[in-house]
C-alpha cells in the first residue's frame, strides 16, 4: 500500500482515522473497528519507517484500536441493543468521538469562507481628535476594559505598523553577546583546558543565554581554537582547548 | 437636526471612528432618537451605499457599525498596502476556535478529548491574537482556566454575534435521536 | 477599469488612508493614468460629496488629497468624543496604554514610531488619569523621558502584577524562533 499522505497533514488521531473511514467510503456507524485498526496500525508503521516525528497521541490511539480489536474477539456477554452504554462499550464510545469531531471538523469551511470574507472589507484606524477636542474629565465612569482589550491594541497597532513599514528586521534584546560568551568561554577553557559541554550551561539558562553559547561555541570552533568530541552518541560533548588564536598547535 | 442632517452627521461619525466602530445604542445616545430611528437611519446610509460610484460601505462586526470598503476594489487598495490582510488561520488553529465558540465556557482539557490531540500552543497562540479568553475558572481541583470567545473573534470572522454561527448539527445529516445522544454524550466521552 | 469604478475605487481608497491621505501622483501610479486624469476623478469625487446627505467631504493639506467630515456637525462629533472617553477608554488610549505595558521603559518617541501618529495628548491624559508614570530618563541627547505603568493601572485592569498580561504572539514567535536555532545548532554541533 502506497501512502501518498504524510502524518503531518492530520490535525490528530481522530483526523487520521476519519480519512481512512472516508478511504474507505464507509460511514462511521457502520466501520469495522478490526479492519480500520490494522490500516491505521499500518498507516503509523509506514510513517515510522519515513522517520516521521509522530506525536504520542497517534501511539496512544493504536493502543487503544488495538485494545478495541483484542476486546470484540473475546466472547461476547449478552449486550441489550436497545441501550448502549458508551461508557462501557469503548467501540461505541470511539465512533461517537468521531461524530463529534467531525461535527467540528465539517464547520471549518464556513469559518474560512467567514475569514475570507471579512478579509475582503478594510476599515481605517479612527481619526485622532485630542487636538480638536480638549477632554476635561479625569474620571472614567464605566470601567469596562479588560486586558484583552490591551492586548487586542497592541495587535493591531503591530498589524498597521507592519502594514505601513517594509518588515524591519527583528531587534532581539540580548543581555549578553556571542563576542562576550566568547571572551568568557576562552578564559574558562584557558583555565580547565577541557569543559563538558552540559557544565557550561546551568538549568536557569535562558533560551537566549543557550544559543548565544551555542553560536560562540561554534564561533570558536571555526577559528580552530576548540575541537569538539563525544565518544558515543548519547554521552557527553567535551570541548577541549587548542590554544590561541593564531599561534599555530605545536607538537 | 432633521432626518438629511442626521443622514450626513452619521456618515462623519462612522468616518471618525472608523474600526472602532459605533453601537446603536451609541447611535442613539448621540442623536437622542429611539433603537428603531437607528436602525431606520443605519439603512438609509446603506441604501445611500449601495451605488456603483461609491467605494464605502456599511458592516456590522461584534455589535458595532463600522464604515469599510467594499470588496470589489480589494486589488486596488493591495497595491497601496501590500501585505493587507493576508494571514489566514491554520486549519487545526480554526478547530480549537470552532470547538470555543460552540462550547464555550470550555477548558483546555474538554479541547483536546474533541479533537484527541495537545492542543497547548494553539491555545496560547489564539489568546496571544486576542481571539479567545479566559473568562472565568472551573470550580474543580487544579480550578482549570475556561475559555471563550472574543470581539476580535467575531471581527475576524465578520460576525455581529456569536448568535449568527449556524447550528453545529445541522450540518450533519442526523436524526434528533442521535443529536440527542451526541449532547448527553459529549461531556461523558474521554479517552482512557 | 471604467471611471465609475476608479470613482468608486478612489473614495475606498481615500477611506483607507484617512488623515495621511494620497497625493495626486500616487492616485496616479495606482490607477495607471495621466495627472489630468486624477484631477477630473478628483472633481468628480468633490463634486459627489457637495450634497446636504453627504457628512464628509474632500480636503486638500499640503499637496495631499484626503477625506474629512464636514464642519457642520462638529457639535456631534464633540459630544460622541467627549462622551465615549469619559465611558470608556478608546482605542487610541487603549493603543498606548497597551504599548507602555507591554514595551516599559518606553519613550514618547518609540511610541509614536510604532503607532505612526502623534501621541503626545493622550500620554498626558494617561499620566493625568494616574495610569502612567515617568519613570526614568534615558542617557541619550535630549534626556528624553521614560514612560511605565502605574499600580492604578494594574488596579484598572485587574491585574496583581504586569507579569499577567497575556502573552502577546511575537513573543511566542520569538520563542519558537530561538527553539529552531537551537535545534539547528544542535545539529551543527553534532557534525562538527
Amino acid at each position: 500500500m502506497e501512502y501518498k499522505v504524510k502524518i503531518d497533514e492530520f490535525e490528530g488521531p481522530l483526523d487520521l482515522l476519519l480519512y481512512l473511514i472516508k478511504e474507505a467510503k464507509i460511514s462511521i456507524d457502520n466501520i469495522n473497528v478490526a479492519e480500520i485498526t490494522e490500516q491505521y496500525i499500518d498507516f503509523i508503521h509506514n510513517m515510522e519507517k519515513l522517520n516521521l516525528e509522530i506525536a504520542s497521541e497517534y501511539l496512544v490511539m493504536a493502543a487503544y484500536l488495538t485494545f478495541i480489536k483484542s476486546r470484540m474477539m473475546l466472547p461476547k456477554a449478552s449486550i441489550d441493543n436497545e441501550e448502549i452504554d458508551y461508557e462501557e462499550n469503548p467501540e461505541e464510545k470511539l465512533k461517537m468521538r468521531l461524530k463529534i469531531y467531525k461535527l467540528f471538523k465539517d464547520i471549518i469551511p464556513y469559518f474560512k469562507e467567514q475569514e475570507e470574507e471579512r478579509s475582503n472589507f478594510i476599515t481605517k484606524i479612527p481619526t485622532d481628535l485630542s487636538n480638536e477636542f480638549k477632554l476635561d474629565s479625569k474620571e472614567i465612569i464605566i470601567a469596562d476594559n479588560t486586558v484583552y482589550d490591551l492586548l487586542s491594541a497592541f495587535n493591531k497597532v503591530l498589524k498597521r505598523y507592519q502594514l505601513h513599514r517594509p518588515i524591519k528586521a527583528k531587534i532581539k534584546q540580548q543581555n549578553i553577546t556571542i563576542d562576550d560568551r566568547i571572551v568568557e568561554l576562552r578564559l574558562l577553557l584557558k583555565q580547565k583546558q577541557s569543559l563538558r559541554f552540559i557544565d557550561i550551561i546551568t538549568s536557569d539558562s535562558s533560551k537566549e543565554f543557550i544559543v548565544v553559547t551555542f553560536l560562540a561555541i561554534l564561533e570558536l570552533a571555526k577559528n580552530k581554537l576548540i575541537y569538539i568530541n563525544q565518544s558515543e552518541l548519547y554521552q557527553d560533548i567535551f570541548i577541549n582547548y587548542i590554544g590561541e588564536e593564531g599561534v599555530e598547535v605545536h607538537e | 437636526m432633521n432626518r438629511t442632517e442626521m443622514l450626513a452627521a452619521l456618515e462623519g461619525l462612522l468616518y471618525i471612528t472608523g474600526d472602532d466602530g459605533l453601537t446603536p445604542n451609541e447611535i442613539a445616545f448621540v442623536f437622542e432618537i429611539e433603537a428603531e430611528a437607528v436602525q431606520d437611519l443605519l439603512e438609509s446610509l446603506t441604501d445611500m451605499y449601495d451605488n456603483s460610484l461609491r467605494g464605502i460601505t456599511i458592516i456590522n462586526t461584534a455589535g458595532r457599525y463600522k464604515l469599510a470598503t467594499k470588496k470589489e476594489y480589494i486589488d486596488v487598495y493591495r497595491k497601496v498596502y501590500t501585505n493587507l490582510n493576508k494571514m489566514r488561520l491554520t486549519n487545526a488553529a480554526l478547530e480549537v476556535l470552532a470547538i470555543i465558540a460552540y462550547k464555550q465556557p470550555i477548558t483546555r482539557a474538554e479541547i483536546e478529548d474533541i479533537r484527541g490531540i495537545n492542543s497547548d500552543n494553539i491555545l496560547r497562540r489564539m489568546q496571544s491574537m486576542a481571539l479567545i479568553k479566559e473568562i472565568g475558572r472551573l470550580d474543580t481541583p487544579g480550578r482549570p482556566i475556561l475559555y471563550g470567545t472574543t470581539n476580535d473573534f467575531l471581527d475576524y470572522f465578520n460576525l455581529s454575534s456569536i448568535e449568527e454561527l449556524p447550528e453545529l448539527l445541522e450540518q450533519l445529516e442526523i436524526d434528533e435521536e442521535i443529536e440527542q445522544d451526541l449532547y448527553t454524550n459529549l461531556a461523558k466521552i474521554k479517552i482512557n
